[in-house]
């Protein structure tokens, strides 16, 4: 029931933008600005103009001749509750309201926030907000929020907080990492994470959810979803609030309790939820779920270059996973074509003269051998006298493709611009692809952590 | 079990109290089936007696008041007594204690226990959160709780895999596992406290605050263990 | 006498580049162009060519008509002793090995590692490598390396792993992290850490000397040079092979105890080096070293979100910093501009609606508040309806000048793209500028770290 | 004090050792004034209940034997020996329990040494390390160490500064500051041993490659204390 109320957030046949507007300063333009090339049909509704951006405006949601999926609420405070009445007689079936002041205002902000919660449950309206950015899906093409685009990807991010998601989908542009939704979920007045991630289990765009929590208001109702949903889909959440002066800082933030750390970290752990520690942490761990699930904690790195594969190392131990004991075949096969120099031992340093060849053969060998559980490949400066800038990403997709045993690899290309063409390259093949010895440790470590669980279920 | 329990519970709130003594908490934990001593509350000096020497000696005698929470500042404990004579002079020094610690305070009587066996010792804690509801605690006791703080929580109902995780995730592990060369601890006896304990606080949850069971001695493998001290905070 | 030295590595009057090359597939190709337009006057030196890259060419070193400062040998190997007698009897001061082949390739490499150092003192030149990548010093602008052009900055980062070290700079070139020098070290045949330490440690275009360390050959040596150097400048270390187990034969309690990175990081700890655990931890501390050191550990933080600012938060906790007491006084005076909904306890949350003034007003203020020792200002998607993308910026640096009380303050910005041209006004004006929490909040406790040791000497 | 440790130690190489047995890691200890318990070496049962007397019953007796270095394994160690003559009986059998953990163990005789007061334990130490030279640690005993490896490290020769550090960095230091209501524990007297250690390597790192001394008990502030047993390896 919730599934098929939600798909009206995502993928709707038809919106209104309630506060649409001209002015380049209000929020209600970017709003629009951002819908008007949804492939559905998008209404401005505004009290006072004929177009907006030349669009033909309606003074009132009622007024639509058509059917209305969603509303997109941006008037200002006093005209919320008014506008979502009238979308209540339209029969819209869903409404995010972007404008605050409501539950984060204290007690009367919270008494106006509940007539809101009786108005849609009244007219059977779910509600995301009040106080959001809005919501994004970017396999339909659907930005109803006042921020850019974000890249196209197969996490699905919630955020408790508007601006640190905005923040964050700003950041990921920038590093090319892509979203398949962004829900700021605002005050959640109605919908909350325990809707979103029953949805999202069921949704074949997303295979992570990344959650930013600020503070949860019904605990045992988020356990009792996030039990259920991350026996089949990895939940990954991130905490703010872990030290004593953070959690000083969120209960001066917003409506909602900080509860001392010790509980949220139980109640994560004992509903499958996956912990982050950093924003990073949390996009690479949700990125890595693109790739199959590792039969146990068993790595295998292969680097062209010493030092980026003992710092992953390194980063791999902190997480509790191992280093796989290559068999003797596998070193002396690889012996055979590297280079005197070449560590066979596991990290395997192929060297920097290593080749997109060598990276073929080599990641062939690792995955072949069963010892090994996963594989991390890293590439440092791919852009030795005569490397095209992609060899190297190539040859480890062509090992993954013709093994093709089901064990995750992941990648690490750490020369910023360099290595950028390599790590969309990886991406598109479906190959998580880091710039950072810690967060493809951290992805590792998901991945491992997800399928323990998953196997003892 | 929820119904003794319960009884035990509306008593005291009958009384306008909010904490148990050791006595009533034990018997709460007693109505599940938790392991406790083969103790016995003495309403006077000859049930004393009587009590002790049915246990055998040496026995301890713990005096128990509702005024009186902290017993060991009130001097209310006595330890290793060894014969009649020896708990007929305890016997007076412990009400003297008592009244000099606290002059009105209600006497409920002496618990009358056995000297336990040392074994390793744990502790099995419940707490409140607004928003999760009850949380289990579990640790190992001394050093490990008071300086490095080495508890892990789970919400509470627990399944048995939580128990298990939770023994395992604490960093006096191989203390448990018998790193020091001794037996391992009895790990089962652990798990099945910590789900007793949890089913008591789910069926209990609107009555009780917090909990505390400390210490609480495990025995070898097989050997089991026995909840020493016990207390219990309503609402 | 080693400071003296030294400085022909980094600002030469004259530079041969033997082995420089017109095929583009070569090392010494890379190298003379990335020399041509250094101020000095740059030699190439080819044994076949007339001219190389449109350059007259000299068949031997000791051919050029006037003195040689400092030569780049990426010829073969086994042209490289040759080579280094020939720059011995020219009289050149400086040598950077970039050809590989000695001191890692097993005894016999190292014996020929061994021959090139006594050819060196034989003639009194200092040799940096072998195999190496090379150096730059982005002050006098000279690129003696095969790698792009790494940012200007105040760091002076030496590298024990050259295809890292290249990682690193192209990273850095993506992130707007600039560098003062890049010392690729290679195999410390000759100059290694402590001599690099004890030279920067009087270079006032480096306000910081980061290192990325494999193994230290001479560990006493090290000691004492850093134990120098803490004094006055900050050196921060970042050691690969922390989880190597130190498989060492040990017949006491207490060497099984010590794995290797334990020796290191006491060996640090105990010369006044600050410990980083990655990459962006490095680079992070490093880049701190433009302000002011803190009185003490009391950190304030201004946002305009909540969740970012307890993000902070707890990352500072986690290093050991403290949430400063307002006092009454700031708190009320904050009260007076800031909306009702903002937060003026520590972590100040001005809230999203905050313009440059508000963030001027409230830098101003908390500067100022005695129980503040550091600063930390944080803007989150500074986009809002009408605002500049950099008048939060520059309301910050307006603050810190007015004040001009030499508290350090760090820059949280967080939206990617979108608060590029802030940080980089951040940056002119001196105030580090970061993009994620962990990364301001290590900055913060290197300030803090470095105060605390230099006040107590 | 160079000269004495040294003497010791060339002539236990003379004999062709790499490991002082307790006693003679003592007098290197000895030399540099650290503080030992008051011991002796009895060479034959005669000294052995001369010196018990001296120092006063209950005494504990340690065979030492260049071939038995694990001496609670080969049960060389005989504690709380209260009169002389138990010390003539227990000095049978630890002669027995020598030639039966080693036939053909060389004895240099049976160390008489006072029970000792307990303490906080500690543990002071030293190792080599190919780049830095050797390294002092330093850590609480027990638990501790064994299961948490709860230890810290610093380059020979240290500072004071550094001695403070160490001591202050360890997740057990609480114990020591008297977190558990007892009194600080003696933290000069542990200051004064790691610069002792220290100055005693720097002067003979070219014969010293390891040492333990462990356990150290450390008594209350003001009341110093303790090296209880002690470890040298040469290289």
């Amino acid at each position: 029931m919730i599934v098929k109320m939600l798909d009206y957030f995502f993928t709707p046949k038809s919106i209104a933008v309630l506060g649409a507007s001209n002015d380049p300063l209000k929020l209600g333009y970017e709003v629009f600005k951002n819908l008007k090339d949804y492939e559905g049909k998008v209404y401005p509704i505004n009290i006072k103009e004929e177009t907006v951006q030349g669009v033909k405006a309606y003074k009132n949601v009622k007024n639509i001749p058509e059917d209305v999926d969603l509303a997109v609420i941006v008037v200002p405070k006093r005209f919320v509750k008014q506008a979502l009445m009238d979308c209540g007689e339209k029969g819209v079936k869903g409404a995010i309201i972007i404008t605050a002041g409501f539950g984060e205002m204290g007690e009367e902000g919270k008494r106006e926030e509940r007539e809101l919660v009786e108005i849609a449950q009244k007219y059977g309206i779910r509600i995301i907000g009040p106080n959001c950015v809005g919501v994004m899906d970017t396999h339909s093409n659907m930005n109803a929020t006042f921020i850019m685009n974000a890249k196209k990807g197969s996490v699905a991010f919630v955020s408790q907080s508007g601006a640190l998601g905005a923040g964050i989908v700003y950041k990921t542009i920038k590093e090319d990492i892509g979203f398949s939704k962004f829900i700021s979920v605002g005050n959640m007045a109605d919908v909350d994470f325990a809707d979103l991630m029953e949805y999202l289990a069921e949704d074949n765009n997303s295979k992570s959810i990344a959650l930013y929590i600020e503070g949860i208001k019904n605990g045992k109702k988020f356990m009792e979803i996030a039990k259920k949903v991350s026996k089949k889909k990895p939940i990954i959440a991130l905490k703010a609030g872990k030290s004593e002066s953070g959690a000083r800082a969120a209960s001066s933030h917003t409506g909602s309790l900080a509860g001392s750390y010790a509980i949220y970290d139980a109640a994560f752990r004992q509903s499958g939820v996956l912990v982050a520690e950093t924003i990073d942490d949390l996009l690479s761990m949700a990125r890595a779920f693109t790739q199959p699930l590792p039969k146990g904690k068993k790595v295998a790195i292969m680097t062209n270059a010493g030092g980026p594969g003992v710092l992953t190392a390194d980063q791999l131990d902190k997480r509790g996973l191992k280093l796989a004991d290559l068999k003797e075949e596998t070193m002396e096969r690889l012996r055979e074509f590297l280079p005197p120099m070449a560590a066979v031992k596991n990290p395997v340093d192929m060297i920097a003269s290593a080749r997109g060849e060598d990276y073929y053969k080599t990641a062939k060998l690792l995955l072949e051998d069963e010892n090994v559980d996963m594989l991390v490949t890293i590439c440092v400066v791919p852009t030795f006298a005569g490397m095209t800038p992609t060899e190297h990403a190539e040859g480890i997709a062509r090992a993954v493709k013709e093994v093709n045993n089901r064990k995750p690899v992941l990648a690490l290309f750490m020369a910023g611009y360099v290595s950028e063409k390599a790590r969309e390259l990886l991406e598109k093949e479906g190959i998580p692809a880091y710039e950072r010895p810690e967060d493809v440790a951290s992805a590792a470590y998901a991945l491992a952590a997800f399928a323990e669980r998953n196997l003892e279920v | 079990m929820k119904e003794e329990a319960l009884k035990i519970i509306k008593e005291v709130l009958t009384q306008g109290r909010k904490a148990l003594v050791e006595y009533e908490a034990k018997q709460v934990l007693k109505a599940y089936d938790l392991p406790l001593p083969e103790e016995k509350l003495a309403k006077n000096l000859d049930e004393a007696i009587k009590y002790a020497n049915e246990i055998g000696y040496p026995v301890v005698m713990k005096l128990m008041s509702p005024q009186i929470l902290h017993k060991s500042d009130a001097k209310v404990v006595m330890l290793k007594i060894k014969n009649d004579e020896e708990l007929k002079q305890k016997w007076e020094e412990i009400h003297e204690n008592a009244r000099k610690y606290k002059p009105d305070a209600e006497i409920l009587g002496v618990l009358i226990a056995p000297m336990l066996k040392p074994g390793r010792e744990i502790i099995i804690g419940v707490t409140e959160d607004p928003q999760f509801g009850h949380a289990l605690m579990f640790g190992l006791g001394g050093i490990f709780v008071e300086i490095l703080k080495d508890v892990t929580f789970r919400i509470i109902p627990i399944e048995e895999k939580d128990a298990w995780a939770m023994i395992k995730s604490i960093k006096g592990y191989p203390i448990l596992a018998g790193a020091r060369g001794e037996a391992p601890a009895d790990m089962k006896a652990i798990v099945d406290m910590m789900l007793k304990v949890s089913q008591l606080i789910d069926d209990l949850k609107d009555y009780i605050k917090e909990m505390d069971l400390n210490p609480i001695f495990v025995y070898p493998e097989g050997e089991g263990a026995v909840i020493v001290d016990a207390r219990i905070i309503l609402k």
